[in-house]
């Protein structure tokens, strides 16, 4: 359909975890009344693995995902395509933890040789990162084992009883480890600099993609909601962690608000401020999926990166 | 039906069971017994000779191992239409009061429920059970059961009554009164009649022909023809001279097979 | 053992009132018990961080039904998930039951479906959950399709062999009276296998609900499992309590009515002593 | 209808041989038919992404078989889960029999506890399992956990109401002969039960298995569960089938063993014809 | 216990059931009875008159509604020691074999598995079911059932003794077969006989008293002492004119009774 024959639509977005931190712009955006302002009517749905999430939007049960850029990239190493069309954060927001008690033995990515290591479940971007960092630093993935830890209670209770040694994992479950002193940040991906210092370039990671037909068809809806997303990302950027907890349903704070007040204020950098992808984001995440994803390493030299993101919305929306 | 089919035709019937060993049981051997229409045959034989099992063979229930089973000229291969069975345990359905239980076979065959509900009524006060009509089974007693089952037998009228000591659990006085009933009914309709009972003043009282089977495995025995007059009032019979001969033949024949049959369990055991 | 009373000696009628009330002292003791424990235990040794306790539970039930959730009213969710586990149930219960009385009846049938339908028992239901939301969409059906699988299975085999045991001399005595298939099934089948039934159909509703919440888990805006999974996800111990909390009384609401069915049904059994 | 033979002609023994022929043709057919069709139809209709082909399976299960997994030999995996499996199994079929059976003859401690038990019948497993990892952490336990609580509730309904369907005249006999207690149990309501917790059993192993694959899904480092997330996680469709055609193969094994046994426990039942 | 007191003393014994309707059902009313050690007392009655219930207040399975039910002297709250009761009903296990059905009473008293087998082995031949040691009991015919009851019944050698129709499903030889082991057994121990029939002669060939019973609520009509010689040949001794004057008395008062059941019945319907 033409852009002038688009019919307003409204839009499903499923997103990998409502409550996650690192999708906190999900549902601010709703929150904030912007969706409404800018004129869409989006509902947004949760699914607590971005796998699943994307198969659903694949078989055209949602319009969009709130998930990991690097899925795009995976996707297209399986012919679908997928482009992200907001990108919410430039770094991936998550940290390999070491437990307490490893941590004078396990002291870099070097030392992942022989450790159980948890992520929140294979094939997830945990995984890919947790490889990426192996790979790397010169540790063959098979070298070590992958523990599905999945997050938050679980997450805690495996490093806790000694199931894993290390994880990969988001705030808040980052913050409740350092403040009970259970675990140490190994490595921390919720900084650029962190995050190049780890992988050699950033890693864009909580977007918004959909599927590239639909984009193709829906440009003036699109646009409403990017314009609204990137309102949000400029309220974040310009507003306290305390202001913004505020926005958020009391429910996600759980039963201590204090601490997801903090993870708030531990993520927040991580936002970019204008939706826009980081220069050399795709690429890192191309040469990490080389090395840590089988469907990817096997076709490595057709994929077109450039089909895996778009600006256009967000560069309008300024 | 020509007037010479038998009503029921049993010839050389043979059935043999799976043994408890892995081996087989023959309980009926060679079984040859023609019912005409209209006629009332009872049967007797030692316990365990296999009387319950020829009934079953020509109720269809059970297929014959060998030899031929017909009822009315046709070979019997399911259930044939127009048999009454009236069991030897308790068979009435425990989740259905007397009232539904007796009214059953009618409302199986599309009578609406009152006309259901007003015939069974007339034959629960046949068998004296009236007041008794919204009982369930386990709150009876094992001769109101038994009487239940009576009921629920004859009151679809059927062509042939199969019949396995309906009237071994009641006392005495009520025994000859659903006597009496029975011939009534049977001798207005011309069914055939094969009536399994160890009560030999019975079997011979209600009998056209008394049919004595060996120990098992059950062939008939001796067949004692009863040229009592009818109609006849069983409590009178029984002391009538032609009766008290037909007693004792049955008696001996039958001793006889006892004997035989506790001396094989013997010589088994 | 000495707890263990054998229905040896029959009670009689006027006992039971106060038997009752012992029913009911008994189980509000072990209920206080229960709950203190938690709480002290909670409040002293163990971390609430992971069990939670029961006076923060009490209080998030208090929040949710006074104020509402992050997704809406509590209300809302509720009836979300009582629909699909309503609807999940009464379609699985009923084609069980057909099914698995008809199976139960015919041999031959029986005999070829039978290793399919013990196959897709053991095809596990999480991964069910998510196909169907691929093939129903994320709609009510995907979560009725997975309270649907929930359900059937042990109704199936319970009516099935619920038909089976169908005692021989009365089956034989029908038949004889002149029943014909149906009538077999109507008179004799279905009320013989009802004790079957319902003794599935008491673990049934609490299957429902769980697979109402598992399909939620799978994709949802709405309903309890979304609770629990948005719990989950903010560390809200008492959360993810809480909506435990709900569900059960839930199923148990649904036990009381499943209750006064059966007394109805099994009308003529004798009394149990 | 034409195929639904009630039991209405007993069939005799010799005709048991091409009968079975039968059986055994009609279910090659239903199979081959049923590959048959999805494979034209993933080729030419509906998207193999979403719904994989038989082909693709076939193939993943070759490769898993021959070179394995990413997490190791299959056989590795198989055997985690098939020991959770069966740990839960076992207790949980174990436990619901015995605590059933008790329960069932225990009016008083029935009357209490079957509220509690109804109501941890209605929470849902799923939540459980990543309670169980949190309790019981990431080892085998936890997954045992998950397979018990599923496996028991199904056991112990079906012997609960199996040890109160006991003939009422059989256990007055038993009684009346000077059976104590335990041998009334032993002699009379567990032989009478058989079928009741035989019936329940069909569907447990089934569930153990499930419970394993659950438990699994909220964590581990192997087991089939993993490589149904591994392949979710991967969009890899043929993986997700294959490992459920592997579970299904576990069951069906599972239930072969139980119909040797369950023909040894009703040997003295009437043969059904 | 001394000699004085009865092994089996119902006074005033009454029996209220809940009735179908949600009313009640009185089965018996202000029955008296004593029985003594050693005694053999049968009972006759109109069917459904509440003989069965009867024995289950004696056997304890059932409480008493109103009045005193004792047993050795002792009132009876649960099952006494050393009662045997014989069914009316089917009542052995159906997945025991005859062998371990018949062995059932003595294992549960803690006899080892060997003594057991050789013990019921005695019983088997007793009843005269040699070589169906291993049959289940769904592969027997009803009066072999019957016959595995009585021996499991009787191999405890119970100081109470409560039959309830046990030689129904007899056919008279193997009938009086039975009768004659029963009063062998019974002459040994001196154990107290409570015997339910339907069979007046051999209600009277085996009592020391027959207690005639009227319809429901069952009450103690008439009690009749019999005193006939022992020990007594059951197959003689109807022959002589002193059994057939008791005959006719118990005839004749259960004759009445049957009349007034048969008429509560009509006017309650
Ligand atoms: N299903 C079976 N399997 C093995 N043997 C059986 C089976 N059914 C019956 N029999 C045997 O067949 C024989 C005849 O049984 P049947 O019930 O016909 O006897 P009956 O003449 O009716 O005896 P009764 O007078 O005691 O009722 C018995 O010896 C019994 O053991
Ligand atoms: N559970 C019950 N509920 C209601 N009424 C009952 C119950 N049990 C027995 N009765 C009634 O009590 C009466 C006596 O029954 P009982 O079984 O004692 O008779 P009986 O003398 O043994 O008869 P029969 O000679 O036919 O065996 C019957 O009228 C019966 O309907
Ligand atoms: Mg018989
Ligand atoms: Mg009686």
């Amino acid at each position: 359909a033409k852009d002038s024959a688009e019919q307003p639509v409204s839009i499903k977005i499923m997103v990998g975890g409502l409550d996650k931190v690192i999708y906190l712009p999900a549902k601010l955006t709703e929150q904030l009344g912007y969706f409404k302002e800018a004129g869409v009517d989006v509902s947004l749905l949760s699914e607590p693995s971005g796998a699943q999430a994307e198969t659903v939007m694949l078989a055209g049960e949602v319009d969009g995902v709130v998930g990991f850029y690097d899925h795009t990239v995976d996707l297209q190493a399986k012919d679908k395509c997928v482009t992200s069309v907001v990108q919410f954060a430039d770094v991936p927001g998550e940290a390999e933890m070491v437990a307490a008690d490893k941590a004078a033995t396990l002291t870099s990515a070097k030392d992942f040789t022989g450790r159980k290591l948890g992520v929140t479940s294979p094939g997830s971007s945990t995984d890919f990162l947790t490889r990426g960092l192996a790979v790397r630093n010169g540790v063959d993935p098979s070298k070590y084992t992958t523990v599905k830890a999945g997050a938050g209670s679980t997450f805690l209770a495996a490093i806790d009883n000694g199931g894993i040694d290390a994880g990969m994992t988001t705030d808040p479950t980052i913050a409740k480890l350092t403040n009970t002193g259970k675990a140490k940040v190994l490595v921390d991906m919720r900084t650029k600099e962190g995050t190049r210092a780890a992988l050699g370039g950033l890693y864009p990671g909580s977007s918004l993609y959909m599927p590239c037909d639909f984009v193709a068809a829906h440009k003036q809806t699109i646009q409403k909601m990017a314009n609204a997303f990137v309102r949000t990302l400029a309220f974040i950027n310009t507003h306290s962690a305390a202001e913004i907890a505020a926005k958020m349903p009391t429910d996600f704070a759980g039963s201590e608000p204090k601490l997801y007040e903090q993870a708030i204020n531990d993520s927040k950098g991580m936002f970019t401020a204008d939706g826009l992808m980081p220069a050399d984001g795709p690429k890192t995440v191309l040469d990490v999926l080389k090395a840590s994803n089988e469907a990817v390493k096997a076709k490595a030299d057709k994929i077109d990166l450039k089909r895996t993101f778009t600006t256009e919305f967000v560069k309008a929306a300024h | 039906m020509t007037q010479s089919t038998p009503a029921i035709r049993l010839h050389r019937a043979t059935k043999v069971f799976p043994d408890a060993s892995g081996g087989s049981f023959t309980a009926m051997r060679n079984v040859t017994l023609d019912v005409a229409p209209g006629e009332f045959v009872t049967v007797v034989g030692p316990t365990g000779c296999g009387k319950s099992t020829t009934l079953s063979l020509v109720s269809g229930l059970e297929p014959a191992s060998a030899g031929a089973v017909e009822v009315g000229g046709v070979p019997v291969t399911a259930i044939p239409r127009n048999v009454g069975y009236m069991f030897q345990q308790d068979a009435v359905l425990p989740w259905r009061t007397v009232s539904d239980n007796v009214g059953l076979g009618l409302r199986y065959r599309g009578a609406s429920k009152s006309d259901a509900r007003s015939r069974s009524q007339d034959w629960i006060e046949r068998v004296g059970l009236a007041g008794f009509e919204k009982y369930y089974p386990h709150q009876l007693s094992g001769g109101m059961r038994k009487r239940v089952a009576l009921a629920q037998t004859l009151i679809t009228e059927p062509e042939i009554i199969l019949m396995d000591e309906p009237f071994g659990a009641l006392d005495v006085q009520t025994r000859e009164l659903m006597q009496a009933e029975l011939l009534r009914l049977w001798a207005g309709t011309g069914a055939a009649v094969v009536f399994v009972t160890h009560d030999l003043t019975e079997a011979i009282a209600l009998a056209d022909r008394v049919v004595v089977m060996t120990a098992a495995p059950a062939t008939v025995k001796t067949i004692v023809e009863v040229d009592l007059p009818r109609p006849r009032d069983v409590d009178e019979i029984r002391l009538q001279p032609a009766f008290l001969r037909l007693y004792r033949a049955v008696w001996q024949s039958l001793r006889e097979e006892v004997e035989i049959a506790r001396q094989k369990g013997a010589s088994r055991g | 053992m000495a707890e263990l009373v054998l229905t040896e000696t029959p009670v009689l009628r006027a006992v039971r009132g106060p038997r009752r009330l012992r029913v009911h002292l008994t189980r509000l003791a072990l209920v206080a018990l229960w709950l203190g424990s938690w709480e002290l235990a909670s409040t002293y040794w163990i971390d609430p961080f992971f069990y939670s306790k029961p006076s923060a539970i009490w209080h998030k039930l208090v929040v949710w039904f006074t104020e509402g959730t992050a997704s809406g009213s509590v209300w809302a969710q509720i009836s979300v998930t009582l629909q699909e586990a309503v609807w999940g149930f009464v379609l699985g219960a009923v084609t069980g039951v057909v099914m698995g009385v008809l199976l139960g009846r015919a041999r031959f049938l029986a005999d070829v479906l039978a290793p399919f339908i013990k196959a897709a028992n053991a095809i596990p239901r999480i991964v069910l959950a998510s196909l169907f939301v691929i093939w129903f969409g994320l709609g009510m059906s995907s979560k009725v399709a997975t309270a649907f699988v929930l359900v059937f299975f042990g109704v199936f085999f319970n009516a099935f062999q619920g038909a089976r045991e169908v005692s021989k001399v009365v089956d034989d005595n029908a038949r004889i009276l002149g029943a014909s298939r149906w009538q077999l099934l109507g008179t004799v089948v279905l009320p013989s296998a009802t004790s079957w039934i319902l003794a599935s159909l008491h673990t049934a509703f609490g299957f429902a609900l769980i697979g109402a919440i598992v399909g939620e888990y799978a994709g949802a805006d709405k309903g309890l499992g979304l609770l629990i999974a948005q719990s989950q996800g903010a560390f809200d111990a008492p959360g993810i309590y809480a909506a435990m909390i709900i569900t059960t009384v839930l199923a148990l609401l649904a036990e009381s009515v499943l209750t006064v069915v059966e007394r109805r049904l099994t009308r003529w059994q004798p009394r149990q002593t």
